[in-house]
């Protein structure tokens, strides 16, 4: 039986966490701001209202005491979602999340589990000031013991935040803050794939174009664009970044012989790195062109008047695309 | 707590064991009643000419007005965020007015009455919210560092900037802002520390606006936030922040301890933030109309003014006349505003490094070729 | 500080301004003097029986003997890393034995005894250092969390079980244990605001043993460690750490306190570390002998050995069962460490994620195929 | 004039630093334990008795707090050089070197210059606990607005520290911890390259070997192993992880057609997936196989008896090799 609704992003994510919470009485949220007012994207809109003060807490300003606290909780038997306000706020629990959520089964041999969800609202495009409109996800991809996802659509913000939640690992879950208001259909009866699997967004012949979270409606955007000039882009929607679903991804560039990594992220160290270094290795037999990068430069997040130039759009990703095929 | 001395016990004179924290301590300075009354502290001597108090009055209106008038153009579209200042005015403009021009100030982010003593356009504060620039002016020029919208950071920036002068030998003193919300944050704290362990020559100036977003002080902490600097071994002291005459008498006190080797010292202005967090924030959601309007009874502005006129420092023509000036201030602020150009797109690259970086200059480049591309395509007609 | 009330200031009764630090409190809780004499303080009831003393002497003494012998165990390479309690036994050995078995404990790096009181295995503690495995236990099943050694990481999630603990209805108390260097971390300064604002059931238990590596505690605080709990709004208490009815004393009372429900406590136990920091450290590079010899006579086992024999309640009989106990202690961990087995290359990747993880397996299997080539090879000969 | 002496690794640098502090009295020091003792592995001795208490501080134990009061000092016109004590000890001071010293320049539309070194001896191979071993360089490098280095000899680990501390912008400072009692020959009259250039330390011509700081010497005897089997290695010493010299690099690959990336920190995303992405991109029609790297596993650092197999080290390296030329 299929039940779908129609939700913005926002919402799927409300209502991922309300029914984590009805279903698991260990589930609690900690933040700043999450309780009465809802978090500043209203994403945990009326939870405190309806599960009470304990189940979601209003945290003192400190972003390494939130994770922090949350470890105990996570040690004392609980399945704490923490939420970060923005993502240029997570660095000051950065020792908490590389240092000890991350490596605590490890070190414990097993024994212990942090079944820890770190929501993070990223990315730009929101005409944001400073330190909000940051990409920082491939500094916990490169971190073992962390699992990174990020959803591009309603459903997958419902069903991937609900797996997250399940998740006997330690998850951080980057939500693509400009697709907030963006809506869907959800379908909450059954989940479209599992958590750490990459998604065909679009098939395609001539290339493929690799990208998550809000690059992945800018990828659609550009193969629709592209298929009016007779090129056939395949969109690959990786929704997670630890571990990347390369199966997926190197069957796809098998096919199409080319591939073009998108992300807002700066290009330099970014996932698309490890992406095309991978993807090289694997398939360096089908690559009829070098994987090509698009993504941020090596600067700070611009101020908002610029942030149009420095975020990848259609063009862009048309521009790598051409490049590609030039090869 | 009480705990009992070894030579105590061993004398049998202890005190008996209990596990008891400080009292708390709710008392505040204050030098002007809502009514606009001087009170006489004593060892607080505070001698200001009328010219001073009104030089004050102004600086409040004018701020205030430039505030509204910056929330206004955020609704207009003309700036993506504003962080208003409403209400906060008397702590600012006290505190800042305490400074001498060589002091340092280290700002959070809704410091624009500090901003405004310390001479920095208005201008220049506007165009970092309406996203033309991450900065906005320079921080040597007027002694007043960039806006910290990381909340925390830039208290260990102040102690480390006095620990630095205090070794040139200057008697330099600085100041950070922050609010109630900050003080949760492990880096303040590690500068409240290092600060009190090198006895730096820094004024730690805290807001307690009551809020930080929608959270009120009680979840920040659980004793009044001056007391604070107490576990750091350094004097803290709350003062009635709609005051402006305690601010400024506080906050001189303060570094003048400071100044002299004494070390650091927690300052809490006790006031309000009358209107939202920021433009994007709706404190509907989270507090009640009923608080907002006991502190319009303490209104900093309406307070000096009230003293100003009981005291006939000053009378209705004044007050006209810079209400008057305040709208000259505004218009001026929104005709410039509307004309700032955005920034061109390469200017992108211009300050990552201050030396060259290969990977900068090519990203550069190959952004340059592209742009040009679309030149010459959109010159074709594409 | 003294600052002046609105109400007082209005009445004309102010108390005069200055601003003042608290004042400094270096006095301690001891209930044993140096020479084993019994002091009694009111409102810090004990009643030990004979049977009681004796098990905290054998205690501390076991522990000792297990210190040194996995300092000898690094000196021979057994160990990579050994970080002796010497001199810590009473505050570690009293604080524990006040816990309860349901009581959750997170120590640092040194808490060999209060490891030993909760029932972990010493073989466990020192398979860490030989770098056999970075965990060692099972922290549930002794309520005895890893040892954390980045310093001031776990006060935090001390106060988030204590939290959590709380909201299960349980009235299970936390103990952390960290050093006075360790004040000075951001974290442990969050950690102090989150349980006073949460009333956690936490007791924060600092060893100050005078020193962070080669730091004197003047580095770290401006004031006694102790009164850091007083900026936070809990009671802080220091407590002669040398002492070990003290420790239990004060921290059963402080474990009351928490469980119930009055929030947080931070205990100072004023003690010595008497050898170096680590077996990789050179402690006379940074501090005076005569330092070391004035503790040597505050010794916390041959204080309460004193006491012990002052009292009758042991003789050199019992003192001698006990020494050769602690030596067939000695004994059985050198044998057991020495034939304690490297871990099996491929167990590197077995705990790295609870659930399946792509990439760990596809590396896992390739260092299998690696490694088997090399058995293939060496087989040849190669 | 050359003026050359024997220098260990650690010596070298505590030469720099003492030749600095000399020359620029704003230079100072910050760090735990770096006065009295000299640091934990004695890379300060004696500066602070030379230097006295305010050129060459003890902090209290707070790495945000070290680097943060770092930054006022750099406003107030002074050239910090902090240390943090070990790798695995950034992290707390995280949010202080990426969202302030690297954006500082930045946003301060260049009025505002942070010229700090930011030490960390880092990497494993010394039979330490926990926390004591790591290579979290991707994490700085993928950062704009530091420079990021390592060194690898000893002249280098003099020079280097000396450009680093003259350096208008921040410098992150990696020092390889196991080749601080190597010795090696050091002119102190002249530096042999500016901070950024990679430098060819073995020419050859079958297959180029990229890497930098501890692994350089692996790469080495990998080479001299691999001459006695016939094969031509040539090594690059990066030397500079941000920016990365690519053209001295692509210039060796163009030559060889064949790049074996090597470093301690584990592989996917770690510095080598940039290089191997960038380089292919570059490179693609004289790649005569993909890039191969070889590095640490996607595992929080293991205990110290299993380091051994983590580690890269010679036969890993020619394995690689092995597996490249198969190509
Ligand atoms: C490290 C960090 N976390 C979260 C935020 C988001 N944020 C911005 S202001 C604010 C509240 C600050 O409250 P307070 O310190 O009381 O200052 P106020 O805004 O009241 O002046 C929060 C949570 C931030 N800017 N930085
Ligand atoms: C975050 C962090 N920084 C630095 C270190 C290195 N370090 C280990 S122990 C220590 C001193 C700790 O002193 P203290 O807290 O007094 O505890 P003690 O060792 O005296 O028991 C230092 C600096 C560390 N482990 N973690
Ligand atoms: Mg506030
Ligand atoms: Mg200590």
């Amino acid at each position: 039986m299929t039940v779908t609704t129609q939700l913005t992003f926002a919402k799927a994510l409300n209502s991922a966490l309300r029914r984590s919470l009805e279903l698991d009485p260990k589930v609690v949220l900690m933040g700043e701001d999450i309780g009465r007012l809802g978090g500043v994207f209203r994403i945990t809109e009326d939870l405190q209202k309806d599960f009470g003060e304990h189940r979601v807490m209003d945290s003192p300003l400190a972003e390494s005491g939130i994770v922090g606290t949350a470890v105990g909780y996570a040690l004392r038997g609980y399945r704490p979602v923490v939420e970060i306000q923005f993502d240029g706020f997570v660095y000051p629990a950065f020792d908490q999340i590389v240092a000890q959520v991350a490596k605590l089964h490890a070190r414990s041999l097993g024994t212990v589990r942090i079944p820890m969800v770190i929501r993070i609202p990223y990315g730009g495009g929101i005409g944001a000031v400073e330190h909000h409109s940051e990409s920082p996800e491939a500094l916990f991809a490169h971190t073992a013991g962390l699992r990174v996802v990020s959803p591009a659509t309603p459903e997958d913000a419902y069903w991937m935040l609900r797996q997250a939640v399940d998740s006997e690992d330690p998850v951080v879950f980057f939500e693509p803050k400009r697709r907030y208001w963006d809506k869907g259909e959800v379908d909450t009866e059954r989940p479209p794939a599992p958590l750490h699997a990459a998604r065909i967004a679009r098939p395609g012949e001539h290339l493929t174009l690799a990208a998550y979270g809000p690059m992945v409606k800018v990828c659609l955007e550009a193969a629709a664009a592209a298929e009016r000039d007779g090129l056939s882009l395949e969109v690959v929607d990786l929704r997670s970044l630890s571990p990347i679903d390369f199966p997926t991804l190197e069957e796809s560039v098998r096919r199409t012989g080319r591939l073009v990594v998108v992300h807002e992220a700066p290009v330099f160290l970014g996932t698309g790195s490890e992406i095309a270094a991978r993807v090289t290795e694997r398939c360096f037999y089908h690559l009829e062109a070098p994987v090509l990068r698009v993504g941020g430069f090596h600067l700070p997040y611009p101020p908002s008047r610029l942030e149009e130039t420095y975020l990848p759009d259609l063009d862009r990703v048309l521009d790598a695309v051409d490049r590609a095929l030039a090869h | 707590m009480s705990a009992t001395t070894t030579a105590a016990a061993a004398a049998g004179a202890a005190t008996a064991f209990r596990l008891e924290a400080a009292p708390v301590d709710t008392g505040q300075v204050q030098l002007l009643t809502p009514d606009g009354e001087r009170i006489h502290v004593p060892g607080l001597d505070l001698d200001c000419t009328p010219g001073e108090l009104r030089a004050m009055y102004r600086d409040m209106v004018l701020v205030r007005r430039f505030d509204n008038e910056a929330t206004a153009l955020q609704r207009q579209g003309e700036l993506g965020l504003w962080t208003p200042l409403l209400g906060q005015e008397a702590a600012q403009i006290g505190s800042a007015r305490a400074l001498r021009p060589d002091d340092f100030v280290f700002p959070s982010y809704r410091e624009h009455g500090v901003a405004w003593v310390r001479g920095v356009d208005p201008l220049d504060l506007v165009r970092v919210f309406r996203g033309t620039t991450n900065g906005g002016w320079d921080p040597q020029a007027h002694n007043f560092h960039l806006y910290t919208l990381v909340v925390g950071a830039h208290p260990l920036h102040a102690t480390g900037y006095a620990m630095g002068a205090a070794q040139d030998g200057a008697d330099t003193a600085v100041i950070t802002y922050f609010g109630d919300g900050s003080t949760s944050q492990g880096d303040v704290s590690e500068a409240f520390n290092f600060a009190a362990v090198h006895g730096a020559p820094v004024v730690f100036f805290c807001q307690n606006n009551q809020w930080a977003i929608s959270e009120p002080t009680e979840r920040q902490s659980r004793v009044p936030i001056h007391q604070r600097a107490q576990g750091f071994g350094f004097p803290g002291v709350r003062v009635d922040g709609n005051d402006v005459l305690a601010c400024l008498a506080v906050t001189r006190a303060a570094l003048e301890h400071a100044r002299s080797g004494q070390g650091p010292v927690l300052i809490e202005a006790y006031t309000y933030r009358m209107g939202a967090h920021t433009t994007s924030d709706d404190p509907t959601r989270y507090r009640h109309e009923a608080e907002r309007e006991q502190w319009t009874a303490k209104d900093p502005i309406a307070r000096l003014r009230a003293h100003l006129t009981r005291e006939g420092h000053a009378d209705e023509a004044y007050f006209a006349e810079v209400d008057a000036e305040a709208e000259r201030l505004a218009l001026r602020v929104r005709a410039e505003v509307r004309s700032t150009p955005d920034p061109a797109p390469l200017t992108l690259f211009d300050h990552v490094y201050a030396e060259r970086h290969p990977l900068v200059d090519q990203e550069r480049d190959e952004l340059a070729r592209y742009l040009d591309s679309f030149a010459d395509t959109d010159a074709e007609g594409r």
